[in-house]
């Protein structure tokens, strides 16, 4: 039974981490439509940038991630402009492979600046609380409560404020949203660069956990598309239920099957989900 | 009867978008179905070509039962349909659009393209002839090259009737051919349609336009709020007070007069 | 040296880019740094004098881009000696060394599979990982461990270790519990399978990837409340490890010997040498001094033979070169005897058992 | 008419030919023969990816895995089950074919961003099942010592220049396969499913059934192509089917022009020789080549070869319209709607 | 209000409208009237900047706007409501509408005075405010097309073929409402196929024939005028 608890809390950390990656995609992928294969990139950039901050700058952890946020989110509009922009109305295969190219030049740039090196980052918040009766380190508990309060945020942002309006609009149509008075392309910049900064704030909680090194985002991505895809795209809550159910199941599958059916259950259960609901768990009402 | 439609129903959510709708549609005739907006005509189009599954109802067609049967088979059964929103290939050329229509009812497999069996070759040749055949047809042979998303708006109009002909059907169901065209056009539009049902096709129209509907149709079924308040010779439907309430409005004799731009249609055998 | 006489050139292939970056860096850090040590000391051939070169190519890991960049280092380079760092590019380079290219292979990879393969063109470099199956199984048992966890990496090598592992524990009497073995470059979170390996309460757990992954599942384990021994796998490094987590973590655990710890005559000499031209960032480790070593074996070999060109008579010559080559590339066990299948035996190999206060001890290791 | 198709068919007799002379040019160079025939590997696949996504506009990235399961069919059966490299080779493309039949019956349930992601899992849980079941494939170990194709009369395989005659029928098969497919009304009907489903449908195309067949011979083509590139390799490991090569395929594929005839193999063995080149800037290639191919997409989102297809067509055009300039014939463009989303085809 | 000087505009290599001449004032209604394909959609288009114009001029209110983007001159004032309406489909109609204001960030009382305009005029649209604009009728999407341009409260009003796909009695009804809107101050630039109806309500109009301006004056003039009277008006 105490394995069955520890491995619940587990599991609800390593679905809180799948959330803070998947919010940014939630947005880029879900509601911009635009797959970005560099998404894992960016989140290890934020990472090195965090460490950048924290230790060749020495500003605190704090301040640290949120000047990686700040920087990343530049990063983030660059690419809209360089790479994505002059695709906009190309098919998503081709963002696919642009950002395929986006996410190598990173991978290199990186590994450039900072070398191949495994690095690792500490964190202030140290120590671990007692849940009935298992050790959950405190930095677990930030990342599950920054998860759900980033989630329920952004989710408020996007229905409730003409800005987060604007961005659904812009997806649906992009005439028709230029026809109402909205700039498609400062919606586009403002959506990557708020994906970026979340999945630098993301990257900087999870990565004390972790090691960084340049090609830490790889696995990270392809759990999160199968996230925001199980959730059904564009569904914040979506996306929410998907990180928690698979951060839960690779956990429990883990521990009662075995460490490869943790690897693969994501994809399993993405791929039974979808057999069943071909457009995912919760989906609008409408598909085009 | 071509097609026999009974007690057809279908609901959204809470919504009866078209009602226990019962109606006939005669070979070799023009049935018009007309009603206010949301009314459920494109919805009962999308019924009987299999588009959206009944609730409710029945759809015969040739006395055989279609009800229910995907939208391909329904069309290789010998309905065709056009779209209310222009629908065409919008990145290929008009013949290629055609073409498709063609090659939608083609037997050919890959087996017979990779050996160029005289099957193929055969039908190659009797796709390519079709083609052009149904764009002088329709008017529209000269644009055979132009990209379809560039074409006037009623270009695309006689590409969709001809992509929709190319299948070989043995009913058409047109959804407001005439929008967005000149009175002019529209005129033309009526003949075009004239021309189909002389050439064995059954045509089902729902359109706005009362000049068109008022000089073609043989019977008009009325639809309002998913429900048939109508059906019946042009005549009785527009003197039909609940029709002038619901759709045609007190100036109805306004748009009617506009038929003196229209030939003489040849009389239906009766509805 | 000037080395008027023209260039050798030593081809190389590994990952520079990708998961596997680090690795192939440590790897060609090794191989640069022989080589430029023999440029100075001058390297003659036939009464010739040589510059020894370094071409290295990028081949992500993969098997058929390793076996490609070795043609290529072959064919337009003139490289004779092809140094490729992992067993699946090895393989895929065997393919073709004695066919449709010929060249040596440098095998820098402990898979016994390389040399069992009958390739008459390979020689393997660092020890096989079953030489350190006994000692470690000797030591945990005679502490008292009967119950071992396992808690690998899941990579070819880390099954390999386990399997090997499993039975030889299994043969010693003691009871292998079930295989939490999870892919510690693909998951984002260790702490459920450690979860899972700790609730049958080993006594001893096989642990073991690159050193800093490695570093965390120790912690992870720790954390949790672990507190009996751990196997490390001769790909971790203790030196690299204690850089990633709290030391004390890694007490009662054994693993290969830091390099920096061998008596041999040249150790300090790389030590210092990788610290001052290569990084000060991380320590000096076996990828880097046993390709060194290799690097030197092999110039030497080309030195014996007469000729740089002729891999054959280059690979007859290494035994006969082992024992010629100079102190300085002594390091980390510089192999006495180089056998008919490609192994470099050493007797000075040692393995690092780290106490419960945290002291090292070493003990023998005999390459098989 | 016969202008576009002569431009067209020269351009492919060029390539043929320089596929044809290629290993007595490289006759000192076997490392590229090397490149060349891998390559040709990959494009047997490539165009398996062209029929899906070319043809149907469905976006698969289970191409690898498929890829993969050709490997690993003609790795496994040529070594621990000692079948013969053209049993081997047959059995490669049945299972191939019936495991694409299989998983198009459900990821076809599903669509554009769905079924892309669909298809990833799957193609990450045949990855899966290739590097970890060690009984059966020997997971990270690879298989050592696969088949080259067997003698026939004085063929000798083992020659590489001979192997490369032989991988070049198989791609002049799969080219001519996707040729009859781009002038067929069986393509026709693919393409119309690509454009819209809905109105594909209303002319009576089976979409489901059409989908089925297209995504069946699609996986048939990867796993032809993976089979290929397991005999040439003689050595394979579970990379053969991870996801980054899918991604791969996919970059050929766009880079040389998607639901092209030509554009497979002129893509791959383009990005391949580009990636050669680029080696010796080693690890840091990518700082150049990322930019690279961001700018080939952006640039030629049609392709090479679409965009060629389309100078050549818009040549057509203008000679057309000189010829009736009276009567004012109105000119062919692309489509300036900024809502337009797909890139033409021809 | 609007002024149109010379203006070439096309797609990339097909020149559509050549030396296009026009007017819109304040608070009129100004029509276009043309065949199929004449470039009336065109014009509509390169005005609010969905197209570039390739030479000429556009001033609206005395500012050049020939070069700002299509957001800035919704903001200036414009609104379109184009052919192929362009909505947003999985939106609510509600938030269609609402997104109509976008430019504008009306107050609250404002906009809700807006919708009610709206929905007195497309009572239809009030019962499925909530529902999916995609799924709405083609009719029914018309009105919200119409709708949302009206929640900008524009100086100008541009509705390309705004009856398209509507019953008769809405058309009217629409037409009707576009004049209301108009008389309360509203410029409109309209092109519409119901030129008998629209020419009734127009006060000045143009034709347009293969992208010029083949005959221009008041509403009542054209009205008579044999060439339009044959082509357009059915007479
Ligand atoms: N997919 C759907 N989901 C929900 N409601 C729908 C859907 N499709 C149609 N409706 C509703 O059903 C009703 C009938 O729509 P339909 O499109 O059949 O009308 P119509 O008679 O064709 O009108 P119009 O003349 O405007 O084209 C409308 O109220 C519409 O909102
Ligand atoms: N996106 C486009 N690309 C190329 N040509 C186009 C495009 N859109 C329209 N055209 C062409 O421009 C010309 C003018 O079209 P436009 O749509 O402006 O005419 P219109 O007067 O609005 O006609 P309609 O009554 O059909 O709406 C036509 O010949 C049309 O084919
Ligand atoms: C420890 C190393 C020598 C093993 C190496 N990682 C390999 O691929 O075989
Ligand atoms: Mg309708
Ligand atoms: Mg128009």
């Amino acid at each position: 039974m105490t394995l069955f608890i520890q491995q619940f809390f587990n599991g609800l950390s390593l679905g809180g981490v799948y959330c803070l990656a998947a919010i940014g995609l939630t947005l880029v992928f879900g509601v911009l439509r635009i797959p970005n294969l560099a998404h894992g990139a960016l989140y290890m950039v934020g990472a090195y940038l965090t460490y950048f901050f924290l230790t060749s700058a020495g500003v605190p952890y704090i301040l640290a991630i949120a000047l990686a946020a700040l920087v990343l989110a530049g990063i983030g509009i660059g690419m809209e402009r360089v790479v994505f922009h002059p695709l906009r109305n190309a098919p998503h295969t081709h963002h696919m492979i642009a950002a395929a190219g986006a996410m190598f030049f990173l991978h290199s740039l990186v590994q450039a600046i900072w070398g191949a090196d495994f690095r690792r980052m500490e964190s202030p918040i140290t120590g671990r609380v007692e849940i009935l009766g298992t050790q959950v380190s405190w930095q677990r508990v930030t990342i599950v409560i920054t998860a759900v309060v980033v989630l329920i945020a952004l989710t408020w942002f996007i229905k409730k404020t003409v800005h987060g309006q604007s961005i659904e609009a812009v997806e649906q149509d992009r005439v028709g949203a230029s026809l109402v008075g909205i700039n498609p392309n400062r919606v586009s910049m403002l959506t990557f660069g708020l994906a970026a900064a979340l999945v630098a704030v993301a990257a900087g909680l999870v990565a004390p956990i972790n090691l960084i090194y340049p090609t830490m985002g790889d696995v990270i991505m392809v759990k999160v598309f199968a996230i925001i895809i199980l959730g059904g795209l564009g569904s914040i809550p979506g996306a929410i239920v998907g990180g928690f159910t698979l951060g839960l199941a690779e956990a429990m599958a883990t521990t009662y099957v075995s460490a490869v059916a943790g690897e693969v259950i994501a994809f399993v259960v993405l791929i039974l989900v979808l057999a069943i609901r071909p457009t995912g768990l919760l989906t609008k009402a409408v598909q085009r | 009867m071509l097609m026999q439609v009974r007690g057809l129903s279908k609901t959204f959510g809470g919504l009866h978008a078209v009602e226990d709708v019962s109606f006939d549609i005669a070979e070799g005739e023009i049935t018009a179905i007309i009603g206010p907006n949301g009314a459920g005509k494109s919805t009962l189009f999308n019924l009987i070509t299999g588009f959206y599954r009944p609730t409710a109802g029945s759809v015969t067609f040739k006395a055989k039962d279609i009800t229910g049967h995907p939208a391909h088979r329904t069309a290789q059964a010998g309905v065709a349909r056009t779209f209310q929103t222009t629908k065409l290939f919008e990145h290929s050329s008009i013949a290629e659009n055609v073409l498709a229509g063609c090659a939608a009812g083609s037997r050919s497999t890959l087996i017979d393209a990779v050996f160029r069996t005289p099957r193929h070759r055969r039908e190659e040749k009797a796709s390519m002839d079709k083609t052009l055949e149904l764009l002088e047809f329709t008017g529209i042979l000269e644009f055979k090259d132009e990209i379809a998303a560039n074409v006037p708006h009623e270009v695309q109009k006689r590409a969709a009737v001809a992509l929709a002909l190319a299948t070989e059907p043995e009913l058409l169901l047109l959804d407001e051919p005439a929008a967005g065209i000149t009175e002019d056009e529209t005129a033309r539009f009526g003949q075009l349609i004239r021309q189909i049902v002389a050439r064995g096709v059954t045509v089902g129209l729902v359109e706005h336009k009362m000049s068109l509907i008022m000089s073609l149709a043989d019977s008009i079924l009325v639809l309002d709020q998913g429900r048939r308040i109508a059906w019946g010779t042009p005549e009785e439907v527009r003197s039909d007070p609940r029709v002038i309430e619901a759709y045609l409005g007190a100036g109805s004799q306004g748009s009617t007069s506009q038929e003196d731009g229209i030939q003489e249609r040849t009389p239906g055998q009766g509805a | 040296g000037d080395g008027e006489g023209g260039t050798i050139t030593i081809g190389v292939t590994g990952p520079q880019s990708g998961g596997g970056a680090l690795y192939g860096e440590n790897v060609e850090a090794g191989i640069r740094l022989a080589i430029d040590e023999l440029n100075e000391q001058g390297v003659t051939i036939d009464g010739e004098e040589y510059t020894v070169e370094m071409r290295a190519l990028d081949d992500e890991y993969q098997p058929n881009a390793a076996a490609t960049n070795a043609q290529r280092l072959v064919e337009q380079d003139d490289a004779s000696v092809v140094f490729v760092p992992h067993a699946g590019g090895i393989h895929a380079a065997q393919e073709i060394n004695t066919s449709r290219s010929e060249f040596l292979i440098g095998a820098y990879s402990s898979d016994r599979q390389i040399v069992e393969r009958d390739n008459e063109l390979t020689f393997m470099i660092p020890p096989t990982f079953a030489s350190y199956s006994e000692p470690f199984i000797e030591l945990f048992q005679d502490q008292g461990a009967e119950r071992l966890g396992l808690l690998a990496t899941a990579s070819e090598y880390g099954q390999q270790w386990t399997t090997m592992m499993t039975q030889d524990w299994e043969g010693a009497g003691g009871e292998v519990l079930s295989n939490n073995n999870f892919d510690y470059g693909a998951v984002s979170d260790f702490a459920s399978a450690v979860a899972s390996a700790l609730s049958e309460e080993p006594d001893v757990i096989l642990v073991g990837g690159p050193s800093q992954t490695t570093a965390l599942v120790i912690e992870e384990a720790r954390d949790q409340g672990y507190e009996g021994g751990f196997m490390i796998m001769d790909q971790a490094k203790f030196e690299e490890m204690e850089l990633f987590t709290d030391p004390e973590n890694l007490n009662n655990s054994a693993g290969p010997k830091p390099v920096a710890e061998f008596d041999d005559p040249g150790t300090d000499e790389l030590v210092e040498r990788f610290a001052e031209e290569i990084t000060e960032e991380r320590p000096l480790t076996a990828e880097t001094s046993l390709n060194f070593q290799a690097v030197a074996l092999v110039v030497k070999a080309m030195e014996v033979a007469g000729t740089h060109e002729d891999p054959t008579a280059i690979r007859e010559a290494l035994p006969e070169a082992a024992t010629e080559v100079d102190d300085v590339f002594r390091v980390s066990g510089f192999p006495d005897v180089v056998t008919d299948e490609g192994l470099l035996i050493s007797d000075t190999l040692e393995g690092a058992h780290r106490d419960s206060e945290g002291n090292y001890e070493y003990f023998p290791v005999e390459i098989e | 008419m016969k202008l576009t198709f002569s431009i067209r068919g020269v351009g492919a007799l060029l390539v043929a030919a320089a596929l044809l002379f290629a290993p007595l040019i490289l006759a000192e160079q076997n490392y590229l023969l090397r490149v060349l025939i891998t390559g040709i590997t990959y494009a047997i696949a490539v165009y398996g990816l062209n029929i899906i996504l070319g043809f149907t506009g469905q976006l698969s990235l289970a191409h690898g895995g498929f890829f993969g399961i050709g490997v690993y069919t003609m790795g496994l059966l040529t070594t621990d089950y000692d079948w013969s490299f053209w049993s081997a080779l047959l059995a490669a493309i049945v299972l191939t074919t019936v495991v694409g039949f299989l998983a198009g019956l459900l990821a076809l349930r599903t669509r554009e961003a769905y079924f892309a992601i669909f298809t990833m899992a799957l193609g990450l849980i045949i990855y899966m099942v290739i590097s970890r079941w060690e009984d059966v494939t020997h997971a990270y170990s690879g298989v050592l010592g696969v088949k080259l194709p067997e003698d026939i009369g004085p063929l000798d395989f083992s020659e590489p220049a001979t192997y490369y005659y032989l991988l070049l029928v198989f791609l002049a098969a799969a080219a001519y396969v996707t040729y009859t497919l781009r002038v067929s009304n069986v393509g026709r009907r693919l393409l119309a499913i690509r454009t819209s489903e809905d109105l594909a449908s209303s002319i009576g195309i089976n979409v489901g059934l059409n989908k089925q067949l297209a995504f069946t011979a699609s996986a048939g083509f990867a796993g032809l192509g993976g089979a290929l590139f397991a005999s040439a390799e003689g050595f394979i490991g579970p990379n053969s089917s991870s996801i980054d090569l899918t991604f791969e395929l996919l970059m050929f594929l766009l880079v040389g022009g998607v639901a092209t005839v030509m554009g497979p193999i002129v893509g791959t063995l383009l990005v391949l020789m580009l990636f050669e080149a680029f080696q010796d800037f080693q690890a840091y290639r990518f700082i150049l080549l990322g930019p690279v191919i961001i700018a080939l997409v952006i640039y030629a989102p049609q392709g090479l070869i679409g965009r060629l297809n389309q100078l050549t067509f818009y040549w057509k055009r203008r000679r057309a319209a000189a010829q009736k300039t009276a009567a004012g014939a109105p000119e062919q463009n692309s489509p300036a709607d900024p809502h337009d989303e797909k890139t033409e085809v021809r | 209000m609007l002024e149109v000087r010379d203006l070439c505009a096309g797609y990339d290599t097909v020149d559509v409208l050549h030396n296009v001449n026009i007017t819109a004032e304040a608070g009129r209604l100004t029509l276009v009237l043309g065949a199929n394909g004449s470039g009336k959609s065109t014009l509509f288009r390169t005005i609010s900047g969905l197209v570039r114009g390739r030479s000429g001029s556009i001033t609206f209110e005395d500012k050049s706007i020939s070069k700002l983007s299509s957001n800035r001159i919704v903001r200036a004032g414009i609104a379109h409501a184009p052919e192929g309406r362009h909505l947003f489909p999985q939106l609510s109609v509600e938030k269609n509408l609402t997104l109509g204001n976008y430019a504008r960030r009306s107050s609250k009382s404002e906009l809700k005075e807006l919708l009610t305009r709206v929905f007195d005029l497309f009572p239809i649209l009030q019962e499925k405010r909530s529902q999916a604009a995609g799924s709405l009728s083609g009719g029914q999407q018309q009105m919200v097309a119409i709708g949302r341009a009206l929640m900008s409260d524009p100086k100008l009003l541009i509705l390309d073929e705004p009856s398209m796909g509507l019953a008769p009695m809405v058309t009217e009804q629409v037409l009707q409402a576009v004049a209301e809107v108009n008389s309360e101050g509203t410029g409109v630039l309209l092109a519409e196929q119901n030129a008998q109806a629209a020419l009734g309500f127009a006060h000045y109009g143009y034709v347009l024939a293969e992208g010029r301006v083949v005959l221009s004056g008041a509403a009542s003039d054209l009205q008579n005028d044999p060439e339009v009277q044959k082509a357009y008006l059915g007479v």
